[in-house]
C-alpha cells in the first residue's frame, strides 16, 4: 500500500468527472496540501513510465485520462463496428428510461438487478438517451431520459405516443403458498 | 439468549439436522436416530413456542425421522433367512442427503468468501468515447416498437414477486388454538381416525398445524395413537383422565 | 508509445465491462497470442509497482479495477459496486448450480430440502443464474446455469476456478464433521 496507489485506485473509481483536490483529501484523511504533493508524485510516475494513462487537472478537477497519443486506439474503438440493431441489455435499459424517465443508474440498476452501465453508455453513444438533469442526491447522479432520436427511432410522435404498459402481472390473490409450489418429492 | 436469532438462521431441515448433529459431536454415519429425533422436535417446538413459522418441510422431515426410528425398531431379518432382502440402514438415505446438503453449505460459503473478496474491488464506469468517433453512430435499425414493450413485459417477470406490489392475505393459525380444536373434537368422538379428524382441513398449511397440534397432544399425552396396518389410517384415542373431559360435554 | 501503454489505454476506456482478448487484439491490431503477452506483461508491470490498480481477467473478460487493499478509501465514495450480499438461501441454490449445472428447481429443493424458489427467482433477477435449457420430463422444467456475471461477481476466470467439492464415497469413517466443514458461523 502506498499513498499513490491509494490515489490512483480512488480516481480510477471516481470515473470521468473526476475529484477537486478537498474532496480527494477527505477521501484519503490527509491534509490538503499533502494531497498535492501525492497528486504530483502520481503524475510524475505516469510521465516516467510507459502508462497509457495519466493525471491531469481541469477546472479543478482531478482526474486520470488517456495519454493524448493512444487517441488513435480509442478511436479505432469508437469506430468498432457499431452493429445497427441493439443488445438485449440495452433494449431493456432503453425501456427502463422510456416508461420510468427521468431516472438514474442507480434506479436502473435496481430494477434490472445488474449493472448496467456499458448498456447505459451505448444508448447514450447512440443518442437513443441524454442527460436530463442531475438528481438532488449525494454525488448529484445523472439522471437520463429519451432523445428526439429515440422517437424517431420508434416512430413515435411525442412520449404519450409509447404504448400503455401492462399492469404488473397479477398474482392470484387468493392463491396460498402451497397450491403455488408443487409437493416436495419426499416419502 | 441468542436462542431466536439462531433459529431463524436454519435454512431448511437439514440444516437443523446438520447443526444437531454437530453440536452434540455425533457420527454422521452412525447417527443415534432416537436421540437426533427427540432434539429435532425439541427445536420445532421451541419455535413454535417462540411464534416462529414452521415450514412444512420441518414437519415433513420430523416424520421422515420418526420412521426411521420406527423401521430401526423393527427386528431386522438374519442374513441366512432372507437372501437379497431388504436389508439397507433405514438411515442410508437420509445420511448421503446429509453428506449432499453438507458439501452444499461448503460450497455456499466458499462462495460468500469469495464475495466478500471480490466486494472490495472497484471498476470505473466506461468512457464516453463520442469525441473519438468521427461520425455519427448509424440509426438503429430493425427494432420496433413492440420490442420495446416486449423487453419491458419479460424485465418485469424477471423481477422477484416480492419486490413487485401484491396484496397477501395472510391467516394466522396457532398450534395452540388447533389443539383446543382438535382436543374438542376428540372429546366429542372419543376414538377417531387421523384423516376423519382433520377433514375439515382447507389448507395445507392449516394440515401442517394440524399435525404439528396432533404432536403436542400426543407429547401431553392427551391422545394416543395406534396403527393397526403398516400404512394405515392411524387410529387417535382420547386419554381420559379423570372426569373433565366429561363435565365438558 | 508501447502496448502495454496502448493496453492501458483502451482498457481504462473500456471500463466495468472489460473486453474479451478478441476485441482487445481487434482494437490493438495484434494476434491474439500476441494480445494475451501484452496482457499479461501489463499485469506484472502492476505487481511490481505501487498501483493502485490490477488487470485481472474475469470470466473471459479483462478489464482494469482497483486492487483489494484500497477498499478502505473506496468505500468512502459515491460508486460502491452493487452490492454482492446475498441470503443464505439464496448463497446455498447458487452453490448447488454452481456445481451441479444444468440443474432443475425441484433437484435444487431435493438437494436443500426445502421450497428454493424465491431464491432462484432472486438469483435470476440478478442475472447470477439463467435458463440454460429445458429438461426432458414431463413439465419440461427449466434448467438453471450460471452466468458470466455469476464469474464477475465472485472472481472466477472460468468455472474450472470453483475450488473442487469434497469428496463423498472416500470420507473417512472417523473424520469429523468439522475437519469438513470450514469454520461455520454457529454457535
Amino acid at each position: 500500500m502506498s499513498m499513490t496507489g491509494a490515489l490512483e485506485a480512488v480516481l480510477f473509481a471516481a470515473g470521468s468527472e473526476g475529484m477537486t483536490l478537498d474532496e480527494i483529501a477527505e477521501v484519503l484523511q490527509l491534509s490538503v496540501d499533502e494531497t498535492k504533493a501525492v497528486c504530483q508524485e502520481l503524475q510524475q510516475s505516469y510521465q516516467e513510465r510507459d502508462s497509457g494513462i495519466e493525471l491531469v487537472e481541469l477546472g479543478g478537477m482531478w482526474q486520470l485520462v488517456t495519454k493524448p497519443e493512444y487517441a488513435v486506439y480509442l478511436r479505432k474503438m469508437a469506430t468498432a463496428p457499431i452493429s445497427t440493431h441493439l443488445s438485449h441489455a440495452a433494449l431493456e435499459v432503453l425501456a427502463i428510461v422510456a416508461y420510468r424517465q427521468p431516472i438514474s443508474r442507480i434506479e436502473i440498476e435496481a430494477i434490472r438487478g445488474v449493472q448496467s452501465d456499458r448498456a447505459i453508455q451505448t444508448l447514450v453513444h447512440r443518442q437513443l438517451i441524454a442527460e436530463v438533469g442531475r438528481q438532488e442526491a449525494p454525488g448529484r447522479p445523472i439522471l437520463y431520459g429519451t432523445t428526439t432520436t429515440f422517437l424517431q427511432t420508434f416512430g413515435l410522435r411525442s412520449l404519450e405516443d409509447l404504448p400503455p404498459l401492462p399492469e404488473e402481472p397479477e398474482v392470484p390473490q387468493d392463491l396460498s403458498l402451497f397450491q403455488l409450489t408443487p409437493a416436495l418429492p419426499r416419502d | 439468549m441468542a436462542y431466536e436469532i439462531v433459529l431463524e438462521q436454519f435454512a431448511g431441515p437439514l440444516d437443523l439436522l446438520l447443526h444437531l448433529i454437530q453440536k452434540h459431536e455425533l457420527d454422521i454415519f452412525d447417527i443415534p436416530i432416537a436421540t437426533v429425533t427427540e432434539q429435532y422436535l425439541a427445536y420445532l417446538s421451541a419455535m413454535e413456542e417462540l411464534s416462529l413459522e414452521v415450514a412444512s418441510e420441518f414437519v415433513v422431515m420430523a416424520a421422515t425421522l420418526l420412521a426411521i426410528k420406527s423401521r430401526m425398531l423393527l427386528p431386522r431379518p438374519s442374513k441366512e433367512a432372507e437372501e437379497g432382502a431388504d436389508d439397507t440402514d433405514p438411515r442410508e438415505e437420509l445420511v448421503q442427503q446429509l453428506l449432499e446438503y453438507q458439501r452444499c453449505k461448503w460450497a455456499a460459503e466458499q462462495l460468500r468468501e469469495r464475495g466478500v473478496l471480490q466486494s472490495n474491488v472497484f471498476s470505473r464506469p466506461p468512457l464516453d468515447l463520442r469525441p473519438y468517433a468521427p461520425n455519427e453512430p448509424p440509426p438503429v435499425e430493425g427494432v420496433s416498437l413492440w420490442d420495446l414493450v416486449d423487453a419491458f413485459r419479460k424485465l418485469l417477470l424477471r423481477v422477484p414477486t416480492e419486490e413487485r406490489v401484491a396484496e397477501i392475505q395472510g391467516q394466522v393459525l396457532s398450534v395452540d388454538d388447533e389443539m383446543d380444536k382438535l382436543l374438542y373434537r376428540m372429546r366429542i368422538l372419543k376414538k377417531s381416525t387421523f384423516f376423519e379428524l382433520i377433514q375439515n382441513t382447507r389448507s395445507r398449511h392449516a394440515l401442517v398445524t394440524s399435525f404439528l397440534a396432533l404432536l403436542e397432544l400426543m407429547k401431553a399425552h392427551l391422545v394416543r395413537c395406534t396403527q393397526v396396518l403398516a400404512f394405515g389410517d392411524i387410529q387417535i384415542v382420547l386419554v381420559e383422565k379423570g372426569e373433565e373431559g366429561e363435565e365438558e360435554l
